[in-house]
């Protein structure tokens, strides 16, 4: 029973608030916050006592003859960690956002619209059958929409709120279709006995592409990554909630929800695995030229998931799950550091305008300093632990080409990631920004330590889900560690070295030289235009086409043809009706002689 | 030798409706000489009313002289008597305002009844012949009534000539009939084949295509109905096509004839519904636009012809009758003074100012254009029901359309434009308003309770 | 033999109320049409021994008799209105 | 299953009717002025129905002889299927008056009038058993519906109304030849006609006319759908009819051609069902997709919202014709709860028309800000029709799709499309009025607690079909294993 306490109790918060918010009149500034904080503080508690308990509840919604569909909550081990992780970052970033947004008019909306995407992402996390993960999928796709345009009043958040929500939805029509495709190979569509069913290699390789399609949408990977960069109109307390920490995790969350049915699609693997690399790789090298702090670090979560892909291909499930768990940690304490620096600057968010912040924000700059240490792959930090284990397994699976990849693109994330610390926290420049209070401070601080420690703490977590038997090969995982370490080192210095302010004719003469690359780089190598260039404008076309030729000129053409026939044909025999009394006569006589000749005629 | 027998009492009982008629004609021409109106329409609706209850009463066949009174005839000759009736009220005032209150107006039309009775009760074609042209003659006359009017003489001598070549035709085929069997009473047609029984029956149906308005014989209709007086025109859609369909549908009953007849008989239905549907669509002035709509109807009584069951047809014809009595009696409401009123534009927005009449007259163009709750349309459907030839249905539904087309025009006239200009306040008399509630009853009783006319017709 | 001669004189009464113009003729020409009817009848109530054909004689000449009556009224009212007799002056409704 | 006869469903049907020849009469009582009397006269009489209909218990019936000649009987029956649909109009009535009482102020005694009588017609449709009775309602309708929209309708009103009728009358007029044909049949093989439809499912016939027939009745039931090649009466019938006109065409008056097809096109010719099931479902999947793009072209906010409903009639012809009984409890869910989002939709719309009197959509923006009220309520609606999960759109398209998928899966593909092109033209819509810079501030008064008491049934409605529809499938099942027993052994036993 608590765990439908748990699930439902943020819709109830999210109603309440809404209702606040259409109806209530005087709002109390810190309110809606608060009651949001709580609803999701007693799910993480709520969580944590249930914590790696086998529980399900189940309600019954759809039943029609033999068609079962019940709303099953089922909690085991895998969705605990996630729980764990929504409820407890979502708690952080809740108290985070109670202050963030507390200035604003609409805070009991924004406040609604995030306990409802955490409760659609409980619910989602919690599906028992593949529908209900698909309900609690789309209803978060609904949020990420909401909240992105939450500023709705400069039209361009809107336009990307909107972007999100359909790029989503087409990721959305994967999925559908690949339940279909499950629901008719085995008949039924629960998680459970999905995993158990024999089904022919085929129906599960379609299935496992249509479904790996839809997790390519939800977390932003090649084809449908577009969505998140433009995701950044939102607040930033929302882009660290959903689309570092969260939403963006439930793509890996499906896979290794059905990892038995993604094991026997084995052609799928190394599609998944390219995928997952190419993306981390690419969206490293838009990051390199970011200015915007958040573009930077939403290119740095697409070449995080990517490293997620990477792992799920090449099987190492738990690796993926460690690595979303440390991520969580720190994307979002990137991401709410950031947001309390914009914070402070009064909504700047160009890095370059910035700089020496080190001195005017220290606390911010501490977490920062933790936080950027874990996305490197420092080795105490969680981060190293993570990403390590992901190019381990990568490596040891023979898929060494991409296990390249991997360690040149976590060279990629350690150098930006290093420039956006430069520019922004250190160098001479005083630009005055005031420290944020401890309301967001101490959130900051948590994330820090989570970041920190998260790396063995993590490490038992994951271990303990042992899907595969771990074969403990020492001498060759402490080589790979020192590798990526060094690589990890590399990349800094080598960031140190390029962004120095002594440094800055060199940077000018390499921004001469390669300047056609930084541009393209800049344009997320020109992927928006093309899309739209290639998709979207003829599809603008064929819309109004299909319009005006098969609805205005074919349909009601033809009927206003025959309506004109009609009419025609009326003024035609209208015009035989002689006035003339002769003529009435004389055609009275002509059909009296036809009919006397067709009397005889037909007699022959 | 033809002897004569003595006459059975029921037999002169079966002939009183008639008798009644022609004294009550009579007994007019004598109160002429006191120049007051009141009594003429009251001998004329008392005669009228009598012929109704007395048919209604009849029972069983009987046979006196050429005729035949059986179940059909009566209610053929009920429902003539019902129009008389329902046309001696309406017209009662509108004879006022044209100034042509004359009691020869009763007589005339009382003659054209006795000849409908003629004609429904025939078994004999010369006394057939006689009916037709009794009914007919005092119909022309009727038509020239208002002698001052252009449109009256013009409509009257150019129905007087069609319909006297039409009967020359009928003549000269009863006497190729005679020719050919030796007699010309019904049950000799039978007998009627080779080419003179052929031809004489072709020749019959040219006089009956002329009389009952259908192609190719019907250029007269439009300009007949719009140049006589309106009342008279809704007695002339009603009552002159009920009899003379009757009469043809007796008529084709005791022949037997080839099946290429019958393809003439389908080409006239096809013809008659799609240009009277199709015609009625462009015209603005409601007389014409009901003329034509008319011939569209007899179409639908011709395809009922095809389908051999009479007792259909004249459920079709009652029904038919009654929806075109009531629309008429509104068009001679509504003419007023001039006839102003009878044009689209000038009657535009009529539902608006005359909420009653109005929907009255939706009513009864509902059910003429078949809309299901009203009697046109279960008169449709069981005219169709048996029918074999789907196809031929099926055209006549859709030609239906653009009938309907053509009514829901006139309701978008009535209530959906604005009026223009102030339109005169159409009084309703006591008496017309007696009439248009008695046919109102008569129809709707016939659209929910639709089985009494049936047993009425079949059992009796 | 005699029916042809009779089918003759029908079709010269019918030309007559086709060809001429004016209505007089036309009901002189229906008189016409009428007498060859009767003689038709006569015809064949000869060929089948029958009386009754010239029976019938005496119902058609008195249908034609009031027939040419009304005619003759409806030409005077005609005459009245349109001041003359001519079947083109008679078109007033086009519609 | 235990049916009593009882005079309820006849009292249910006639009681509108009844009201509206007694408020033709009305002078105004005493204090009330006439217009205000037969407002809230009429407002009275709607609610009391569906204070009646809620005492109906869902398998009733009553059956009398009309027209023996013919085999015409009255027969009026209630059972799984009908019962939600006669509640839904029993819910939508009241509503459309309620909501049309400040919009429409000249000519109320003719406006209450044919709304009432189009309330019994709508409901003896749905209740009628016996073919002839069937038509007769199904005919009957036309005629208020014609009024609504010609008198109280936008600009080119006559026009539309006129291409409504008529193009509704096409239909039917082929529907009463098969039913003619039918009943003759049915003389032919049992010597005395009878239209009472199970009386009507007896009638075996060969082959060939039976699909004729079928192909007849399918050709009435897709104009009123309406699907896709025949579906282009609709964005000017709602263009040009009032909102209360707009709310009943697209709650009701679009469910009988799916309703009619269910109750009577498959039962009737089962073999014929099997044989244009690629056809319909074609029909269907390209009425999906073409109404979503058609709708994305869109300047005028009823039009967009006449062809999203093109799309999901089109998603609703495609799971009738999936012949499976997944796929047609879906389609069913689907229908009402179209009923609901869609008819929500025109509210609204009619709602910023009184306030912008016009309905281009270039003309609005920002309204989010001054209306957050109406806002929500758009939103929602919008989300409702684009089949987002937890609303009743999502319930019933995804059971099509489900089942439409186990019988022509490149179709029901080609249907899920439309989550993408419907998320686009409701985004592109919603995104132009309420987002962006406030064009005319002044004007956006946000709603008043009447218009939410209007909105409120069909939101209540959204949420529960789609959270809680285990009653509406409980009392759907009778009649959907009726259908699959026609559909199976039914039609091949005709063979």
């Amino acid at each position: 029973m608590q765990l439908a306490f748990l699930c439902f109790l943020p819709f109830l918060a999210s109603i309440f608030n809404g209702f606040w918010y259409l109806f209530a009149k005087k709002p109390w500034k810190m309110a809606a916050g608060v009651v949001s904080t709580l609803a999701l503080f007693t799910s993480f508690c709520l969580a944590s006592a249930l914590a790696f308990h086998d529980v399900t509840f189940s309600l019954p919604w759809i039943a029609t003859g033999s068609f079962e569909l019940p709303f099953v909550l089922r909690l085991d081990h895998l969705s605990s960690i996630f729980v764990l992780v929504i409820t407890g970052v979502g708690t952080l970033i809740h108290i985070y956002a109670t202050v963030y947004m507390a200035h604003d008019s609409g805070i009991q909306k924004f406040f609604a619209y995030l306990s409802l995407f955490c409760g659609s992402m409980l619910v989602l996390v919690l599906g028992g059958s593949l529908p209900i993960l698909f309900c609690g999928w789309e209803g978060v796709g609904l949020c990420s929409y909401l909240l992105i345009s939450f500023w709705f009043d400069d039209s361009e958040k809107a336009k990307a709120g909107a972007k999100a929500f359909i790029v989503n939805r087409i990721g959305d029509v994967g999925f559908l279709l690949g339940m279909f495709v499950l629901f008719q190979a085995c008949g039924s569509l629960d998680i459970e006995t999905l995993t158990h069913a024999q089904l022919s290699p085929t129906t599960v390789l379609i299935a496992c592409s249509l479904l790996f399609f839809a997790c390519t949408g939800k977390s932003a990977q090649i084809p449908l990554y577009i969505w998140l960069p433009d995701a950044m109109a939102g607040p930033t307390p929302v882009s660290a909630l959903i689309h570092a920490a969260t939403m963006v995790t439930s793509g890996v969350y499906l896979v290794t929800r059905l990892h038995v049915l993604f094991d026997a699609a084995e052609s799928l693997h190394i599609v998944m695995a390219t995928v997952g690399g190419v993306t981390a790789f690419v969206a490293a090298t838009i990051a390199l030229v970011q200015d915007d702090i958040k573009k930077v670090l939403a290119y740095s979560t697409v070449s995080q998931l990517g490293y997620l892909f990477l792992a799920c291909g090449v099987g190492a499930y738990e690796a993926a799950v460690f690595h979303v768990v440390t991520h969580a940690f720190f994307k979002a304490l990137l991401f709410l550091a950031a947001g309390s620096v914009i914070h402070g600057m009064d909504g700047e968010q160009n890095m370059w305008k910035m700089g020496g912040l080190k001195k005017a924000m220290p606390v911010t700059f501490a977490t920062f300093t933790l936080g950027w240490l874990a996305i490197c792959g420092i080795p105490p930090f969680s981060g190293f632990f993570s990403k390590d284990e992901i190019l381990f397994h990568t490596f040891t699976s023979g898929h060494t080409g991409l296990w390249a990849l991997g360690l040149v693109t976590a060279c990629m994330t350690a150098f930006y990631m290093t420039r956006l610390y430069i520019v922004t926290f250190l160098g001479t420049k005083h630009t005055h920004a005031h420290e944020s209070s401890w309301g967001m401070l101490a959130p900051l601080c948590v994330l820090a330590c989570l970041s920190a420690l998260g790396g063995i703490f993590g490490h038992m977590i994951s271990h303990t889900l042992a899907f595969h038997a771990e074969a403990e090969s020492s001498q060759l995982e402490w080589i790979l560690m020192l590798v990526s370490a060094c690589i990890a080192g590399l990349g800094i210095a080598l960031a140190f070295f390029m962004y120095d302010e002594s440094r800055q004719p060199i940077r000018a003469r390499i921004q001469k030289q390669y300047g056609w690359l930084s541009t393209a780089l800049a344009h997320a190598w020109y992927v928006d235009e093309a899309i739209d260039l290639v998709l979207l404008k003829p599809l603008r076309q064929i819309y109004g086409f299909v319009w005006r030729t098969i609805d205005v000129l074919c349909i009601d053409g033809f009927i206003m043809l025959l309506a004109s026939g009609g009419r025609a044909s009326g003024d035609v025999l209208r015009l035989i009706q002689p006035g003339f009394l002769h003529i009435s006569i004389a055609c009275m006589v002509m059909g009296a002689f036809f009919i006397m000749g067709y009397m005889v005629y037909g007699q022959l | 030798m033809v002897e004569i027998q003595a006459l059975s009492i029921e037999q002169l009982l079966a002939l009183r409706p008639l008798a009644v008629t022609i004294i009550a004609v009579l007994i007019i021409m004598m109160l002429a000489l006191w120049q007051s109106k009141w009594p003429s329409l009251l001998v004329a609706l008392s005669a009228s009313a009598f012929v109704v209850i007395d048919s209604l009463s009849g029972a069983g066949t009987v046979s006196v002289f050429g005729l035949q009174f059986d179940v059909l005839s009566r209610i053929v000759s009920a429902l003539t008597g019902f129009a008389a009736f329902v046309t001696f009220l309406v017209s009662f005032r509108y004879l006022d305002q044209k100034k042509e209150q004359h009691p020869e107006y009763q007589i005339l039309l009382l003659l054209s009844l006795a000849g409908m009775q003629l004609m429904n009760a025939a078994a004999d074609l010369m006394l057939l012949f006689i009916g037709i042209e009794l009914m007919s003659l005092s119909i022309y006359v009727l038509v020239a009534f208002a002698r001052s009017r252009r449109a009256c003489c013009e409509a009257a001598i150019k129905y007087f000539l069609l319909g006297s070549v039409a009967s020359a035709f009928f003549l000269y085929g009863m006497s190729f009939i005679f020719g050919a069997t030796g007699s010309l009473a019904f049950t000799a047609l039978a007998k009627a084949n080779g080419y003179l029984g052929y031809l004489g029956i072709g020749l019959l149906t040219v006089g009956f295509l002329f009389k009952m308005g259908a192609p190719p014989f019907q250029m007269w209709v439009p300009d007949v109905y719009e140049g006589a007086m309106v009342p008279l025109t809704g007695f002339m859609a009603s009552a002159v096509k009920a009899a003379s369909v009757f009469a043809f549908v007796r008529v084709l009953t005791s022949c037997t004839m080839p099946d290429y007849f019958w393809d003439l008989i389908r080409f006239a239905a096809i013809a008659a519904i799609f240009l009277g549907n199709a015609v009625a669509l462009t015209q603005t002035r409601l007389k014409r636009f009901f003329a034509y709509s008319s011939i569209a109807h007899t179409g639908y009584m011709l395809l009922g012809i095809l389908g051999g069951s009479s007792s259909a047809i004249i459920v079709y014809l009652v029904v038919y009758s009654v929806a075109s009595l009531g629309v008429f009696s509104i068009l001679t409401l509504m003419s007023g003074p001039d006839d102003s009123l009878l044009t689209s534009l000038e009657s535009a927005g009529f539902g608006r100012r005359h909420p009653v009449l109005g929907g009255l007259m939706s009513l009864f163009v509902l059910s003429l254009s078949g809309m299901p709750p009203l009697a046109g349309f279960f008169g449709k459907y069981q005219l169709f029901v048996f029918l074999q030839d789907r196809t031929l249905v099926l055209f006549a539904m859709l030609a239906s359309t653009l009938g309907l087309a053509a009514y829901v025009r006139l309701l978008i006239n009535f209530y959906m434009k604005e009026p223009i200009g102030v339109m005169s306040r159409v009084r309703t008399p006591v008496g017309a308003f007696f009439a248009l509630s008695l046919v109102l009853g008569l129809m709707l009783h016939m659209s929910f309770f639709p089985d009494a006319l049936i047993r009425l017709i079949s059992g009796l | 033999m005699v029916e042809s001669f009779a089918a003759a004189l029908f079709l010269i009464g019918l030309l007559g109320i086709v060809l001429r113009r004016t209505i007089l003729v036309m009901l002189m020409s229906l008189e016409l049409m009428l007498n060859a009817v009767n003689l038709t009848f006569v015809a064949f109530g000869q060929q089948q021994g029958l009386l009754t054909g010239q029976v019938y004689v005496f119902f058609t000449m008195t249908i034609a008799a009031a027939e040419a009556a009304i005619g003759l009224a409806l030409v005077i009212a005609l005459f009245r209105t349109f001041r003359s007799v001519d079947t083109h002056a008679v078109h007033g409704m086009r519609e | 299953m235990a049916s009593y006869s009882s005079h309820l469903l006849s009292l249910l049907v006639f009681l509108p009717a009844a009201a509206a020849f007694l408020g033709l009469g009305a002078r105004g009582l005493g204090l009330l002025r006439r217009d205000v009397a037969l407002w809230y006269g009429s407002l009275f009489v709607t609610v009391l129905t569906f204070g009646l209909g809620m005492m109906l218990s869902p398998n009733s019936e009553e059956k009398y002889t009309w027209i023996p000649q013919l085999g015409v009987s009255y027969a009026l029956s209630l059972d799984g299927l009908s019962v939600w649909f006669v509640l839904l109009t029993l819910l939508v009535m009241p509503i459309a008056l309620f909501a049309s009482m400040h919009a429409i102020r000249d000519r109320v005694a003719e406006y209450c009038f044919h709304m009432l009588l189009l309330e019994t017609a709508v409901l003896g449709s749905f209740l009628a058993a016996d073919m002839f009775l069937f038509y007769v309602f199904w005919e009957v309708m036309l005629v208020p519906m014609l009024f609504i929209i010609g008198i109280y309708g936008g600009k080119e009103r006559l026009f539309a109304s006129m291409k409504f009728v008529l193009f509704t009358f096409v239909g039917s007029a082929c529907m009463l030849v098969s039913i003619m044909v039918l009943v003759y049949m049915h003389k032919l093989q049992f010597g005395v006609p009878s239209s009472y439809l199970p009386d009507l499912l007896r009638v075996h016939g060969a082959i060939i006319p039976s699909r004729l027939l079928f192909s007849a009745f399918a050709l009435a039931f897709l104009i009123k759908m309406p699907c896709f090649p025949l579906h282009t009466w609709l964005p000017d019938a709602h263009v040009q009819a009032p909102t209360a006109g707009s709310v009943i065409l697209a709650s009701l008056l679009l469910k009988l051609g799916g309703y009619g097809l269910v109750r009577i096109a498959f039962p009737l010719f089962p073999e014929a069902a099997h044989f244009f099931q690629p056809l319909g479902m074609a029909l269907g999947a390209t009425a999906v997709i073409y109404g979503a793009w058609v709708a994305i072209v869109q300047t005028d906010m009823k039009k967009l919202v006449a062809y999203s409903s093109v799309s999901h009639m089109g998603a609703v012809v495609l799971g009738l014709f999936a012949l499976n009984s997944i796929a047609m409890a879906g389609s069913i869910a689907q229908m009402i709860s179209h009923g609901f989002a869609t008819g929500g939709l025109f509210l609204i719309v009619g709602m910023i028309y009184e306030r912008f009197h016009t309905r281009e959509i270039a003309a609005f923006g920002g309204l989010a800000r001054s209306m957050p009220k109406m806002a929500f309520f758009l939103v929602l609606m919008t989300f409702a029709s684009v089949a987002l999960p937890g609303t009743s759109g999502f319930v019933g398209e995804f059971l099509i799709l489900l089942g439409a998928w186990q019988t022509m899966p490149v179709y029901a593909g080609i249907a899920a499309l439309s989550a993408i092109f419907g998320a686009v033209y409701m985004l592109k819509w919603i995104e132009r009025i309420l987002y962006g810079q406030a064009k005319s501030p002044s004007l956006a008064v946000d709603l008043s607690h009447r218009e939410i008491l209007i909105l409120l049934p069909f939101t209540l409605g959204i949420f529960w079909l789609g959270l809680m529809p285990g009653s509406f499938f409980h009392q759907l099942e009778p009649s959907i294993l009726k259908m699959q027993f026609f559909l199976t052994t039914g039609g091949y036993h005709h063979g």
